[in-house]
């Protein structure tokens, strides 16, 4: 049996127990106990850890200590992780991994302190200037969010990829039982600067950048292949089929646990990945299907872009995608399932 | 079956560590649990509140939806969740300081435990919470007394907090026989 | 014949800056000293944004690419996860000064153990010509073409200064290319700067007056003299700080 | 054999040699090198092998030997 450990907690505990060398933040509510976290964990596992002087100055850290190969791992949230894009946006250009948590407040700006699900198209898009995607992992429980850590920085490494834990305010503030993995001890990487100058590194100034966009193409498509990952339930003969992630994921897989014991045909696809967006899970869905219905905590609804575009890919291009949003917080399921009435009986528009 | 439970006083008072021993009482038990604070603006408020849920199988929203029961340690708390306290459910005040009209729902059990004049006797303030909890543990009828006392106890251990184990036992105890 | 004086082995390549630009003199002093160290086969160059960033292709080092002005942060975390690496930050003062002004301020603060080495041409040099916190006082540039107006953008700003005053580091001065007796000088701060960094005692900076003749439109030979004449009565020369060795 | 060696394609013609050699024994030459300079030429007769033009360079083109 695990203990109840806060997401945030576990999830700075699992970069840890994954090898991370470096740890370098700023803190910002709700993210804050990571770093907290940080600042004697580190030095107790024997890790570098520096408070930088803004957000800005943390990612930098980041991209110095991933040019010498070093697991290295950042977090914050909101307009924290929009600070951070600059260096994002170098860290990829220069093809270095690193590990970057994002947990979601909710709103643009200062945006708020309470939970969100509003930064969505930024962590998918890049974020930063330039044609590049990070990949993107979206936990829903506690135990997920250790094993998404912990595979995340295996992931980055493989791909040469930023990989973004994007979370939200309330999953890295609730407490749940988890375990953690193994320690990993982990070298620093061989491809990266020595002082021996054994691996010269190209510079963006002379590179061959057409040659360069070919390379990232090619690891692009092979991303999308390999690293899709979600939860199906009931999808095979669904009427409806709900998408959502984080909590909000959690919540449509009651909705559609609760529905399929009274007999009612919905499902719901659970996203974990959101970069790739996970289309291969339209493959199983009933081609009869009335809807899609995305379920966000945001204004307007991000995640229903993604939707629409790969429904239209898979051959679902007539089918109408709603979506669900709800304010700052937990969606409250009542509130979910009167909208989605709403839907049913054709008062609500379809986005697209 | 799932079950879901909000703790709720003023800062300071415990209800965070009380939902939490909850919570660690069920994954003692072998059962699922959630533990989800009301954090940022709100709490500045005057009140702080968690939701608890455990279950058997798998929890799905560790949202607040419509608690089973509350646990109310000041009035602004008790005025706020009475409101969302599911019908039939089990509202549990502190009546030494909750001194309201509590007498505002009729499909709801309100039910009064004088935790301040027990933990004064007891001699141990900062038992406030655990009287409640005591209080709780048996009104929900999940865990028996033991077998909460021990969960919290192995959570007080591996915090390394066992100096305190007699004294929350006592609390818990003089709670759960309060009711 | 004996070699007495040859660029340094790791300045693989001619370097690919204007008629007289400082900057072929300063990275040479900078390998030199390395050599001399013994750091040619541990050491980690930071490279700025601006003319300098043109050096990987001449430099047979590991040239880590900054961003503009962020070496202060990135350094910073290279330092301490390879403590025993000599780790150099080349910057141009608009790098260093403007843009990276807090990482620049923030890495001297947190005193941490690398060296700064900064090219102080009072102009945005690789943009062409624009006005730096550097500028002088009715200095022309493309931005300030009037002469810069101290009312309206200060006064020349003094870097080393502050953080020789502010800060607990191990180790400040600067020096200028105008004549041989001076480069000299200034290659001695440069190996007092890293020597004091191998030591282990602290951040180090040395700040170089250094000729644009290209963006100051004039010869090399006028770079030079403007240097004596106008920059170093405001930018004076030398040590600002020494804490000595170990 | 002289005792400056002068890399003349690297020469940019910037006179910083011509005018710190003590003995004045640096000229430019005539001719162009292939990036259209007039290259550094070092009188031998007048050279002292100090090491003033190799300070002075920014480009590396001076190499300063002294006889075994």
């Amino acid at each position: 049996m695990g203990d109840m450990v806060k997401g945030n907690i576990a999830m700075a505990e699992a970069a840890i127990r994954a090898g991370m060398h470096m740890y370098a933040g700023y803190p910002i509510t709700p993210s804050s106990e990571i770093m907290e976290y940080m600042s004697w964990r580190a030095q107790e596992a024997g890790r570098q850890y520096i408070q930088a002087e803004s957000e800005l100055g943390a990612m930098y850290m980041v991209y110095g200590a991933a040019s010498v190969g070093s697991r290295v791992l950042t977090a914050s949230s909101g307009l924290g992780i929009s600070l951070k894009q600059e260096g994002v946006s170098y860290m990829q250009a220069a093809d270095y991994p690193c590990v970057m948590i994002s947990v979601c407040r909710y709103g643009d700006g200062l945006g708020s302190l309470q939970s969100g699900q509003t930064d969505y198209l930024r962590e998918t898009r890049g974020g930063g200037n330039g044609d590049y995607r990070n990949i993107v992992l979206s936990p829903s429980s506690v135990q997920e969010a250790v094993d998404l850590v912990y595979l995340a920085f295996d992931l980055s490494e493989k791909y040469r990829n930023i990989v973004v834990i994007l979370t939200e305010g309330a999953l890295g503030q609730m407490m749940e039982d988890c375990e953690y993995p193994d320690y990993k001890e982990v070298p620093f990487y061989d491809w990266a600067f020595d002082g021996k100058h054994t691996n010269p590194q190209p510079s963006q100034m002379t590179m061959d950048l057409y040659e360069r966009a070919q390379r990232r193409n090619a690891l692009r498509a092979e991303i999308t292949e390999n690293e899709q990952r979600w939860e199906a339930v009931g999808v095979e003969d669904a009427e409806y089929v709900f998408f959502a992630y984080g909590i909000p994921g959690r919540i449509a897989l009651g909705i559609v646990d609760d529905a399929r014991k009274r007999g009612e045909k919905l499902g719901v696809v659970r996203a974990i990945s959101l970069w790739p967006f996970p289309q291969k899970a339209f493959d199983a869905i009933n081609k009869d299907v009335k809807g899609f219905v995305t379920i966000e905590t945001a204004d307007d609804g991000q995640m229903v872009e993604d939707v629409a575009l790969f429904a239209k890919k898979k051959g679902f291009g007539d089918v109408p995608c709603y979506t669900i949003t709800s304010p700052p917080g937990v969606p409250k399921t009542v509130d979910v399932l009167k909208k989605f009435e709403a839907i049913k009986a054709g008062e609500v528009k379809e986005v697209f | 079956m799932l079950k879901e439970v909000v703790f709720a006083g003023f800062g300071g008072q415990g209800v965070l560590t009380a939902g939490l021993i909850l919570s660690q009482v069920a994954l003692f038990s072998g059962k699922k649990a959630t533990w989800m604070p009301e954090y940022g603006a709100a709490m500045r408020g005057g009140t702080a509140n968690c939701t608890v849920k455990y279950s058997d199988g798998r929890i799905f929203s560790p949202g607040q939806e419509a608690p089973d029961a509350i646990m109310a340690l000041n009035i602004p708390s008790f005025n706020r969740f009475i409101k969302i306290l599911k019908p039939g459910g089990i509202m549990l005040i502190d009546s030494d300081i909750v001194t309201c009209d509590t007498n505002v729902r009729d499909d709801v059990k309100v039910v009064g435990v004088p935790a301040t004049t027990i933990v004064n006797e007891l001699n141990n303030p900062r038992g406030l919470n655990i009287v409640m909890l005591g209080a709780l543990v048996k009104l929900m009828g999940d865990y028996s007394e033991q077998e909460a006392i021990d969960g919290m106890n192995d959570m007080f251990s591996k915090k390394g907090k066992n100096a305190f184990e007699a004294a929350n036992t006592e609390a818990f105890k003089r709670g759960y026989a309060s009711v | 014949m004996a070699v007495v004086k040859k660029v340094p082995e790791k300045i693989a390549r001619q370097v690919p800056f204007c008629p007289g630009c400082g900057h072929g003199i300063v990275v040479r002093l900078i390998m030199e000293c390395v050599e001399e160290l013994g750091y040619n086969d541990n050491v980690i160059f930071g490279k700025p944004v601006g003319c300098a960033s043109l050096l990987d292709n001449s430099l047979d080092i590991d040239i880590f690419t900054g961003a503009h002005g962020r070496n202060g942060a990135s350094l910073t975390a290279i330092k301490r996860l390879k403590p025993d690496t000599l780790v150099i930050s080349y910057q141009g003062d608009g790098d260093a000064y403007n843009i990276g002004f807090a990482e620049t301020m923030n890495a001297a603060y947190r005193n941490e153990k690398f060296t700064v080495v900064t090219i102080n041409n009072t102009n945005f040099g690789m943009t062409g010509g624009q006005m730096a916190w550097t500028t002088m006082p009715g200095q022309k540039t493309t931005t300030s073409v009037n002469g810069r107006d101290v009312e309206l953008s200060g006064l020349p700003i003094k870097m080393p200064e502050m953080i020789a005053t502010s800060f607990d580091t191990a180790y400040v001065a600067r020096g200028a290319l105008f004549t041989p007796a001076e480069i000299n000088k200034t290659k001695g701060y440069i190996k007092k700067a890293l020597q004091a960094q191998s030591d282990g005692i602290g951040h180090s900076m040395v700040e170089v007056l250094s000729p644009c003749p290209t963006n100051w439109h004039m010869s090399p030979l006028e770079a030079q003299e403007r240097i004596i004449k106008e920059l170093v009565p405001y930018y004076p020369l030398g040590e600002l700080k020494n804490k000595g060795g170990k | 054999m002289s005792k400056v060696i002068v890399k003349k394609e690297q020469c940019k013609q910037c006179g910083y040699c011509v005018k710190h050699c003590p003995k004045q024994a640096i000229s430019f030459s005539a001719d162009f090198n292939s990036s259209g300079f007039k290259y550094a030429v070092v009188d031998d007769s007048k050279c002292i092998a100090c090491g003033m033009c190799y300070t002075t360079c920014p480009d590396g083109v001076f190499e300063i030997r002294k006889p075994d």
